[in-house]
């Protein structure tokens, strides 16, 4: 049992998707404007996550080899249709502010590299704890960063205007270059606490 | 006259104003990654450029003849990414028996340029901005020769950052980051230019 | 070359096979949604147009004038604003612009005494902080209630956004084209 | 209920002849464009550990197995590889290796100086690193041999087969260790040594000095006594600067050694 608590947490820190495998970045920057839409983009973002990996750790048996990434695509382009209707239909606002980064879910290289990696070698139970544990890496990044970049860039927390009248938020940070840049910042930090994890370990 | 101009403004805004990768934050995985030596950006981004190209012409083809006449419009991503998927392969398969030495050298990027979101993302936009199939051609054209550039510009910088001292915790991808919002910035003003 | 062909072939089935599977799953989705699509779309459309004119009973879109341009504005949608006697008491047309970052989609209600009722932005992509205000009540503001012959020049009758005039000039531009596309239509009509 | 019927219909009907299409271009053409690659590349590759390491010093197990093929490197450059998939790969490649050298190696901590064995100098709990705390010369153990237990093999093993145990030790598990080596290669003191997995004897103990030094250093380290040698009925150990060497080929595990040790420094290992 402790294994799948392992393979779970190894998402969230040792292989986090984001900061340490480094991939799945184009939704993460762009979507992270504000927090509210890093948070509906890693609903959508987990909901194709664990359906692709659970459907294809349950067929990896069938699949012939030249076939191996048109199947995945398929089943990770049907999962990511489902959630775009589905966010089309019951909140539209969502779909407005994700526009063409829902669609774009599918190709997200963190979903095709844990299919491809992971998924397709281990058991359903084992992916199901993976794809948790990457879903929960990939949105405390995404929200963190949304959250950094909403107060600095635009002086508000989920909307409301935190900052005192005289002070202008910097916009750099709503801007591309801002994401960038914080997200530099983040794998520095997140890289710290790992080198400070393993030396603990070592103590 | 109106083509040309039309022509030019998309190519301006697709390769500057609107770059995939600074402004739109697209491909990014193919682009850390790729640019540790110029002769990867370079190859990976005529890759990525001949696959873009052909892709937008397949996708527009089957979306207009096939998709629109069945009504299928809301199939258009899985398909799209099929036979980009397919067409990958293909030209993987293609790669691996004409230019072994190019395949070496790109064999673990090729299917990630299946995943590559900016193909994706510019066969989608086809559809959305309802681009004649010229302007498709232009639009990817542009795209991938924004992609490219963007590639080369990194690959430059990363290989004159090994001379120079960088502090310790920023070393590895951090700095690339950190330099990839620099040249965003230069981007930035770019953006109003084409309109 | 017989069992070559015969593993091409199976190749080929599961390949369809999952496809078909996942066609199926897709549209049943789809069917599921469409309805709830369309009437949210319907719904969004009736908030737009009831903001403008809330007196107005019934929408009577015309078709012929979609798709009109002048030049680089286009109608997307023109509705003629009909209150309870079947009396017209404006029209209101949906268009798209280019902006400073890329296409702006605006909305404005113009009432038969000649006069903007008001403009709304429903869509941009203007930098954030600078021509994202050209949707603030400030900006938009100013164009209520003004004449449809004004000049509509920047500077001149219309107060430019501080570090956003391109996006201010392009939906001024914008509106102006559409003034004109509507007027001269309207003269056309038979009223 | 007809429309949805008919999208139902229509999406299946042409997404199965896309998929078919697709499917058949892709068999096709995987047959045509097949590349006379040299399959034993491949089979090999599929047999070697597949953990791309670099261990052996080419880029991934794909470029080893293309150089083994071409006689380039020899088989054993790769550490972790089982004598099972060695014979394999030496029968695909038809030539005859002695097999010996091939049994599973793992790594083993020659030191038993843990926290109560071991006399502690001064509690150091900030040095990051067993490189640092030997040039900076801030260890807590008075013997200058025993592990100290700052983690570095611990660190550098790919998988995670060695891990610090509650004691300050190193504990490895020889499941998962695959006897790349580089733990043996970073631990400053040399106190980790790779040996052939199974039941045998082993002297658990790094100290080259004698009687009281070792005494005041440690509860169980090796004072070089020679009962062991002595008592061994098949003479099967000999000292080596202060430390029993046990001969693998003569010694028939009895285990008479391991009782005759006054320390307690000769164990038994790998009993399972």
């Amino acid at each position: 049992m402790n294994n799948l608590k392992q393979i779970f947490l190894r998402g969230i820190f040792q292989d986090n998707p984001v900061l340490i495998l480094m991939i799945g970045l184009c939704s993460v920057l762009a979507v992270s404007v504000t927090t509210i839409n890093a948070i509906g983009m890693t609903a959508a973002y987990s909901f194709v996550l664990i359906g692709s990996e659970l459907t294809i750790s349950a067929i990896r048996n069938f699949i012939p080899k030249t076939l191996r990434i048109p199947i995945f695509i398929i089943v990770i382009g049907a999962f990511t249709t489902i959630i775009q209707l589905l966010v089309k239909a019951y909140s539209p606002s969502l779909d407005k502010s994700l526009g063409i980064f829902i669609p774009l879910i599918v190709v997200n290289c963190i979903i095709i590299g844990r299919v491809e990696a992971f998924s397709s070698k281990n058991n359903l139970i084992a992916s199901l704890a993976d794809s948790l544990g990457m879903s929960v890496g990939y949105g405390l990044v995404i929200v963190s960063i949304a959250f950094i970049r909403e107060l600095l860039g635009s002086g508000t927390i989920f909307g409301i205007p935190v900052y005192p009248p005289f002070i202008k938020p910097m916009l750099i940070f709503v801007l591309p270059p801002g994401a960038f840049f914080i997200i530099g910042i983040e794998i520095a930090i997140l890289n710290a606490i790992n080198k400070k994890l393993s030396r603990n370990k070592g103590q | 006259m109106e083509l040309l101009q039309q022509i030019f403004t998309i190519l301006i805004n697709s390769i500057f104003a609107q770059n995939f990768v600074f402004i739109r934050f697209l491909a990014l995985c193919s682009f850390v990654g790729m640019t540790t030596s110029m002769e990867n950006s370079i190859g990976m981004g005529s890759a990525v450029t001949f696959v873009t190209v052909m892709a937008s012409v397949i996708s527009y083809a089957l979306y207009y003849f096939i998709l629109v006449r069945f009504g299928l419009e809301y199939l258009q991503t899985i398909t799209f990414i099929l036979t980009i998927a397919v067409f990958v392969q293909l030209v993987e398969l293609y790669l691996k028996k004409a230019i072994p030495t190019l395949y070496r050298a790109m064999g673990i990027y090729l299917p990630l340029i299946a995943t590559n979101c900016m193909i994706l993302a510019v066969t989608l936009l086809n559809i959305t901005e309802h681009y004649s199939l010229t302007m498709a051609i232009v639009f990817s054209l542009g795209a991938s020769i924004g992609y490219t550039l963007a590639l080369i510009l990194l690959a430059g910088i990363r290989s004159k950052m090994r001379f120079n001292t960088i502090p310790k915790f920023l070393q590895g991808y951090p700095i690339i980051f950190i330099t990839a919002s620099f040249i965003a910035i230069a981007f930035l003003g770019l953006q109003g230019i084409a309109r | 070359m017989k069992s070559s062909t015969k593993e091409i072939v199976v190749l080929g089935i599961t390949l369809g096979l999952v496809s078909m599977i996942a066609a199926l799953g897709l549209s049943i989705t789809y069917s599921v949604t469409k309805p709830v699509i369309a009437m949210q779309a319907k719904k969004a459309l009736e908030n737009a147009q009831k903001e403008i004119f809330p007196d107005a009973l019934e929408f009577v879109r015309q078709e012929d004038m979609i798709g009109k341009t002048n030049g680089s504005t286009i109608i997307k949608d023109f509705y003629i604003a009909n209150s309870s006697e079947n009396t017209r008491i404006g029209y209101l047309v949906s268009a798209t612009t280019p902006g400073y970052g890329g296409i702006i989609y605006f909305i404005i209600g113009v009432t038969m005494d000649g006069r903007l009722k008001s403009v709304k932005v429903s869509e941009h992509t203007e930098t954030p902080g600078l021509g994202a205000n050209i949707t603030s009540k400030g900006f938009l503001g100013q164009f209520v209630n003004k004449k449809l012959s004004d000049e509509f020049v920047v500077k001149k009758d219309v107060k430019a956004i501080t570090a956003a005039t391109i996006s201010s000039k392009a939906i001024t531009k914008g509106i102006k084209a559409l003034i004109d596309l509507s007027q001269n239509s309207e003269a056309g009509d038979t009223k | 209920m007809s429309p949805i019927i008919t999208t139902v219909l229509w999406s299946s009907v042409v997404l199965l002849i896309i998929g078919i299409l697709f499917g058949v271009m892709l068999g096709y053409f995987s047959k045509v464009l097949a590349v006379q690659e040299d399959p034993r590349i491949v089979s090999i590759a599929e047999l070697l550990p597949g953990a791309n390491c670099g261990a052996c010093g080419f880029t991934g197990c794909t470029n080893l197995a293309e150089n083994i093929v071409q006689g380039k490197a020899p088989i054993d450059r790769c550490k972790q590889l089982d004598s099972k998939s060695a014979i394999e790969i030496s029968s695909i490649l038809g030539i005859e290796i002695d097999s010996s050298n091939f049994t599973k190696k793992v790594a083993i901590v020659r030191c038993q100086g843990s926290v109560d064995n071991a006399t502690q100098q001064v509690i150091v709990k900030d040095v990051p690193t067993c490189k640092l705390a030997v040039t900076l010369k801030m260890y807590a153990k008075t013997c200058l041999h025993s592990c100290i237990g700052y983690g570095d093999c611990a660190n550098v093993c790919p998988y995670n087969a060695i891990t610090i145990g509650s004691k300050g030790l190193p504990v490895v598990d020889s499941m998962l260790c695959t006897g790349c080596g580089l733990c043996v290669s970073t631990c400053p003191r040399k106190v980790i040594e790779l040996i052939p997995y199974g039941k045998q004897v082993l002297a658990l103990c790094n100290n080259q000095n004698k009687g009281k030094e070792v005494k005041d250093a440690c509860k169980v380290g090796c004072i070089a006594c020679m009962l062991c040698v002595k008592k061994c009925p098949k003479n099967a150990i000999r000292m080596e600067n202060n430390l029993p060497v046990i001969d693998r080929k003569l010694c028939d595990v009895c285990g008479i050694c391991v009782e005759a040790c006054p320390m307690k420094t000769i164990r038994f290992i790998h009993e399972a």
